[in-house]
């Protein structure tokens, strides 16, 4: 068995995520931002992004000297908890936060972490992911966009897809083929960031099922990429990727995506003074408190440097169920109409929640493919 | 079915596999009115394939109807088909005269509308298509009881808005309209209607389910992942039997609907039918967007305009909340010593 | 799609359901039989059969000439459901009913349904199924058992595992190699009839978990049996034996052996006055009418001998996660304290639809191999 | 867990892997009485952990009792721990002397004993173990209230009964039985025994489900089908996920419930934690069946030794039923205007 941590909060970490909700509420009062479910992914507000910039909130684990807080991952548990529970539009900063500044500080160069860092931390740089190719489906590592090695840097042909707010960011963190695929088609692959408005970029929008843009295909004709945007070893990009992953799949966004619905539900079924479906809906609570549970030891063990890919992938898996599990839970308790446009926030919520379900046990790792890791890593313990 | 039903309904599934594909649902979606679709309906007499005879229409059954909604379905078809032929319906069982033009209809068991010296005033919420139609039949209240009604949609200020598939849901605003037509219908008979509407619903949702089911299965033999069809792989099959388990079981649930409509014994089934296909909405979207993945959940590939109808449509007349209630007090009151001997009666229930 | 017949009870089969019901109501009430979940695999009464041969219930739809009754399947379903939604203790004869008989009708000698058919009618002949090996698990085909030809018979060495009420049983139809395994492991199989009190035939009971005996390891150590043992054409075992597979999956057993517990929880809400519970419990009553619908239109085209092997496979994978679906629901709406000695007839029927459920989605083919047959079905159509 | 801590709780698990296999638990369950298990926990003084020093235990707190009824769940121990020791709380927690004999209890909200005149009388059925043990602590309601009250078991009859896993779950009926010692409690100390007892059964539940996880992890490596082990299996994999998703959840609800239960801040903790935990068992227990298929159901195999354990214990103590109550009855008077508030506070509930 996997043994986590349990963490109480320190007076000090209650107290910072007071002052978060406190921020939060005010700019939600004055209209800064409406509340959205799936808000990381679904809510690119670049000025909301600065905002939350000035505050110091991006990179808050990051060192002092790139302009990060050296707080504590927990901090930054607190901190997207509360963005997440409120569904706060953080997409446009989101995967530069959660994942290419740990890349950068992990395997980046000093060049690299000086140059982009403290741009990310005020909220004015954006990435994109560049990992999925069109038909690389689950198969992440059948890439095929390569890089040709010239003086001074690498051209690149390909495409990559489902690249989220590329549209909005500035760069790309992309797995690439910088040598021919040889007997193992996981070596040979290096992560590379691209300038997204390089000459022979072309970005192609995506049309998401609602007809709303998050999603697009990034194509690259010849572009140039000069060696100094080489991240880590050549070659090794993707046990590089594989270690990020960790990150991405145990956050509270694999579990809150939802929340606000589930928020508006036992608020209606409080006015309508409905016993019942309280009952029913108290067993949610339970199921959302033992999912926080696990995915907050996670982070702690990540931040002491543990090895936590099984839970991980188990906080995924389970939680992106839990998100999905709201809206159908709601509609049996109480009368929805759900519509985008809606006035009545439950409808509104039920719609953003219904409509981006389907993504959640998708992205970031299909719940089929998460099954085999977890199985295969019990089974080798 | 019969021969009769079933030609019927083939030709109705040709015209909608002719005339009904991915862009015109698209442009529709967006706003569009698909007028070529309704004309051929017309042309082919299919707008009155259960009026009788002696009212213009072909004289079929309310089983004929209810085979061609999940056609409706099948097909995500963006017309009124469903709101025309039920508003006549619902004139004909009461004995009003069906109306030639295009209508849609409200009927629910809370309407905030009245009938007043032959006029008609309310606001009514998530009418379908009342932007495009002409006319609408309402159960209204009167002074002393509930009146069916027809009024004209001229006569009423229309705002647009629309449910998650993007049909037209508007809100219809009546000020003293003028009544067309009006009747007294009892208690009984609005739960009927309701019932019948709610059955509608359900029958349409089959079809959205089969073509869910549909498209699944022909994905997952075009799909390779990892070297093979990704048929081939346990998970997928799995998902492949629970898409195979609800299609089956729903149009099975469909077929015996139908039968004890058309023999106007109606007592459990449409409830059980409305309930058990709620559930496999749920499940079909769930597992049909899983295994098409990420390609699924594009605006490109087709799956959404059926998962959307079926996310919608469930929210839509009565359903599993309100069935649920009705078959816990039914279940209260029964007599019957045993549940066994309740669910094998075949007592008719409603013979209207 | 599969498109199956809606069935309308005709009024002559409405009262041969009564008629049904008013005997076993009335022998109920005299205590021949207690109600009990899961009677037609648990429920073995050698006595009780007896009776219902009496009553021609046996055999019901076979030939008046084997004392048959020659009545329609669906009649034969109206009895069925009769008996398991009151737990009447037909495991006796269970399985020369539902198996052997049809089997015999199909690919028997008139010589061996002259013997056998009249006897099992009586409720006096009772039939194991010789089908698993021990370590076979759901890979049927791999057939250890094996038949030597000798004059006038076939002496036989091997065993078979988890062979029902094999104790109370007279014979067993069994799966024997009777070719050397060769390229195909599903060819050179044969379906035997082996007398079980013959010598060399050992009979060892497999403990349920409840400690109860319902299961038996079957031995065969040289026991001869004769070449008019032989059920149809030597060598085509397994084919015969498939044949079988659509009438023993989509029977009322695989909707219906957890109904008397649901019956005493819709009584126990009426008692209560228990609204919410009562919707709650009315969903499960929409379940249970779609599968019926099911299994009955599957009854229907067997009748007329059409091919249903996915839907059979379906009313089976569905209707047993149906059955097990019961016993959680139950204790979600009412207090119960399963006992299998209980006075409380909840209490009982809660222990032994519990204990029997892990069997359901076990027994008859799992619920793995079921999706992995309907899924290659609907992909091959 | 502090080293301290740590070591009991090894200390135990190697008493229990040693002297508690699946023939030894058969034989309990069949009638006998384990006492080589009892005497070597009272030898290594285990059966007074939480008791205070002063009144001659190890000194031990309530969480390191918890952790061991874990084990109890783990290795399915045939033997009156849980209701020894859990006795000796409430007797120690209201004042009461402990006892050094073997002992029982019944705290529920609802019980049919009374005391008066310093003898108690009243019919208890589902006692644990109370055949085999000489002292009971029971709740009755006395002429001004609530009290606890010891008696002995010599002095009552006892009526034997077991559930689902062979357990001893008697009758215990008490006719003027004398007391032994007495005190009153609250309405409010009464609440709190009943969460403690049901975080006691949680506990157990989650070592019972710790085992069936392991067995099928374990089942899936030996095991082959169709010439490879089966955990090779997509559908195994799941199983496997969803078992391994269910034991870390509910591990880590137990820590955080000890946690809180230490910290004497248990808010909602004890009701989440019983809630998930009869979620897990029944996936659990599904799951881990489903795996080992035919052979699991079997008596020669260990599974269900604990997954019989996990039906029973669910259904004992305050359960699901009662805790969405209580959750429920809390989150319709919260203040909280949203539920995020509620649901992060850290305000102390019971500090008794």
């Amino acid at each position: 068995m996997f043994s986590l941590p349990t963490v109480q909060f320190t007076d000090e970490q209650e107290q910072f995520r007071l002052e978060v909700r406190a921020f939060l509420q005010e700019h939600l009062a004055k209209g800064t931002f409406k509340t959205k479910c799936d808000s990381w992914l679904s809510g690119s507000d670049p000025a909301f992004s600065k905002l939350i910039g000035e505050q110091g909130w991006i990179g808050l684990t990051w060192p002092k000297k790139y302009g990060g807080q050296e707080r504590s991952t927990i901090d930054r548990y607190i901190l997207t908890e509360e963005f997440l529970a409120v569904g706060a539009p953080v997409a446009a900063h989101w995967f530069a936060d959660r994942q290419t500044g740990p890349l950068l500080m992990r395997f980046g160069t000093e060049e690299q972490r000086e140059f982009f860092l403290p741009k990310i931390v005020k909220g004015e740089c954006y990435f994109g992911i560049g990992l999925s190719e069109p038909n690389s489906g689950s198969d992440l590592a059948s890439v095929k966009t390569r890089a040709e090695k010239v003086d001074g840097g690498w051209i690149i042909n390909g495409s990559k897809t489902w690249t989220s707010n590329a549209h909005d960011a500035h760069y790309a963190v992309t797995l690439i083929r910088t040598e021919p695929l040889g007997e193992k088609k996981h070596d040979g692959l290096s992560q590379l960031i691209i300038d997204l408005h390089a000459e022979g970029v072309t970005i192609v929008p995506i049309k998401y099922l609602t007809g709303e843009h998050h999603f697009n295909e990034v194509f690259f004709d010849n572009v140039f990429v000069p060696d100094n945007m080489v991240v880590g070893t050549l070659g090794n990009g993707w046990k590089q990727g594989l270690a990020e992953l960790a990150f991405e799949r145990s956050g509270p966004e694999r579990i809150l995506s939802t929340f606000p619905l589930l928020d508006e539900l036992i608020a209606g079924l409080k006015r309508q003074g409905d016993a019942a479906g309280m009952k029913e809906a108290s067993k949610v609570l339970s199921r959302l408190w033992g999912l926080r549970n696990l995915s907050i030891g996670v982070a702690k063990v990540l931040e002491e440097g543990g090895e936590v890919a099984i839970p991980a992938a188990l906080v995924k898996s389970i939680g992106t169920k839990f998100e999905q599990s709201i809206p159908e839970i709601t509609r049996l308790l109480v009368r929805t109409y759900p519509r985008l446009e809606a006035e009545r926030r439950i409808d509104r919520f039920m719609a953003e929640s219904t409509l981006h379900a389907p993504g959640f046990t998708i992205r970031g790792g299909t719940s089929e493919v998460l099954y085999g890791m977890v199985a295969k890593g019990v089974v080798g313990q | 079915m019969s021969e009769m039903k079933e030609m019927i309904v083939n030709v109705v599934e040709k015209i909608f596999k002719d005339k009904v594909d991915k862009e015109k649902v698209d442009v529709v979606e967006e706003g569009k009115w698909a007028e070529d679709v309704w004309q051929v309906l017309q042309d082919n007499e299919m707008l009155a394939v259960a009026v009788s005879e002696e009212n213009g229409g072909a004289g079929g059954d309310l089983d004929d109807l209810l085979n061609l909604y999940r056609l409706i379905g099948k097909y995500a078809v963006p017309i009124p088909f469903v709101e025309t032929t039920f508003a006549n319906v619902l004139l004909e069982k009461t004995g009003l005269n069906v109306t030639q033009e295009k209508a849609t209809y409200a009927v629910e068991e809370q309407l905030n509308v009245s009938i007043d010296n032959g006029t008609v005033s309310g606001t009514i919420v998530n009418v379908p298509w009342a932007r495009y139609v002409d006319e609408l039949v309402v159960v209204a209240a009167g002074t002393s009881g509930l009146e069916l009604v027809q009024v004209s949609l001229k006569d009423a200020a229309i705002s647009p808005n629309m449910n998650l598939a993007c049909e037209p849901r508007d809100t219809v605003t009546l000020v003293h309209a003028p009544v067309q037509q009006q009747t007294k219908i009892t208690n009984e008979q609005l739960e009927y209607f309701i019932a019948l509407e709610s059955a509608a619903k359900s029958a349409a949702m089959s079809g959205a389910i089969d073509k869910a089911y549909e498209l699944t299965v022909r994905y997952t033999k075009e799909r390779e992942q990892f070297g093979r069809p990704i048929h081939r792989f346990q998970l997928v099959q799995q998902h492949l039997a629970n898409l195979a388990g609800e299609a089956v079981i729903t149009s099975s649930a469909i077929d015996n609907m139908i039968a004890s409509i058309a023999q106007k014994c109606l007592q459990n089934e449409v409830a059980y039918t409305r309930i058990r296909i709620e559930e496999a909405a749920k499940i079909v979207a769930a597992s049909a967007h899983q295994v098409h993945a990420a390609i699924g959940v594009t605006h490109e590939h087709s799956l959404h305009q059926y998962t959307r109808r079926l996310w919608s449509w469930r929210e839509e007349g009565a359903g599993e909340a309100y069935w649920t209630k009705q078959l816990a007090n039914r279940l209260m009151e029964v007599e019957d010593d045993s549940l066994w001997g309740y669910l094998t009666r075949t007592e008719k229930v409603f013979q209207l």
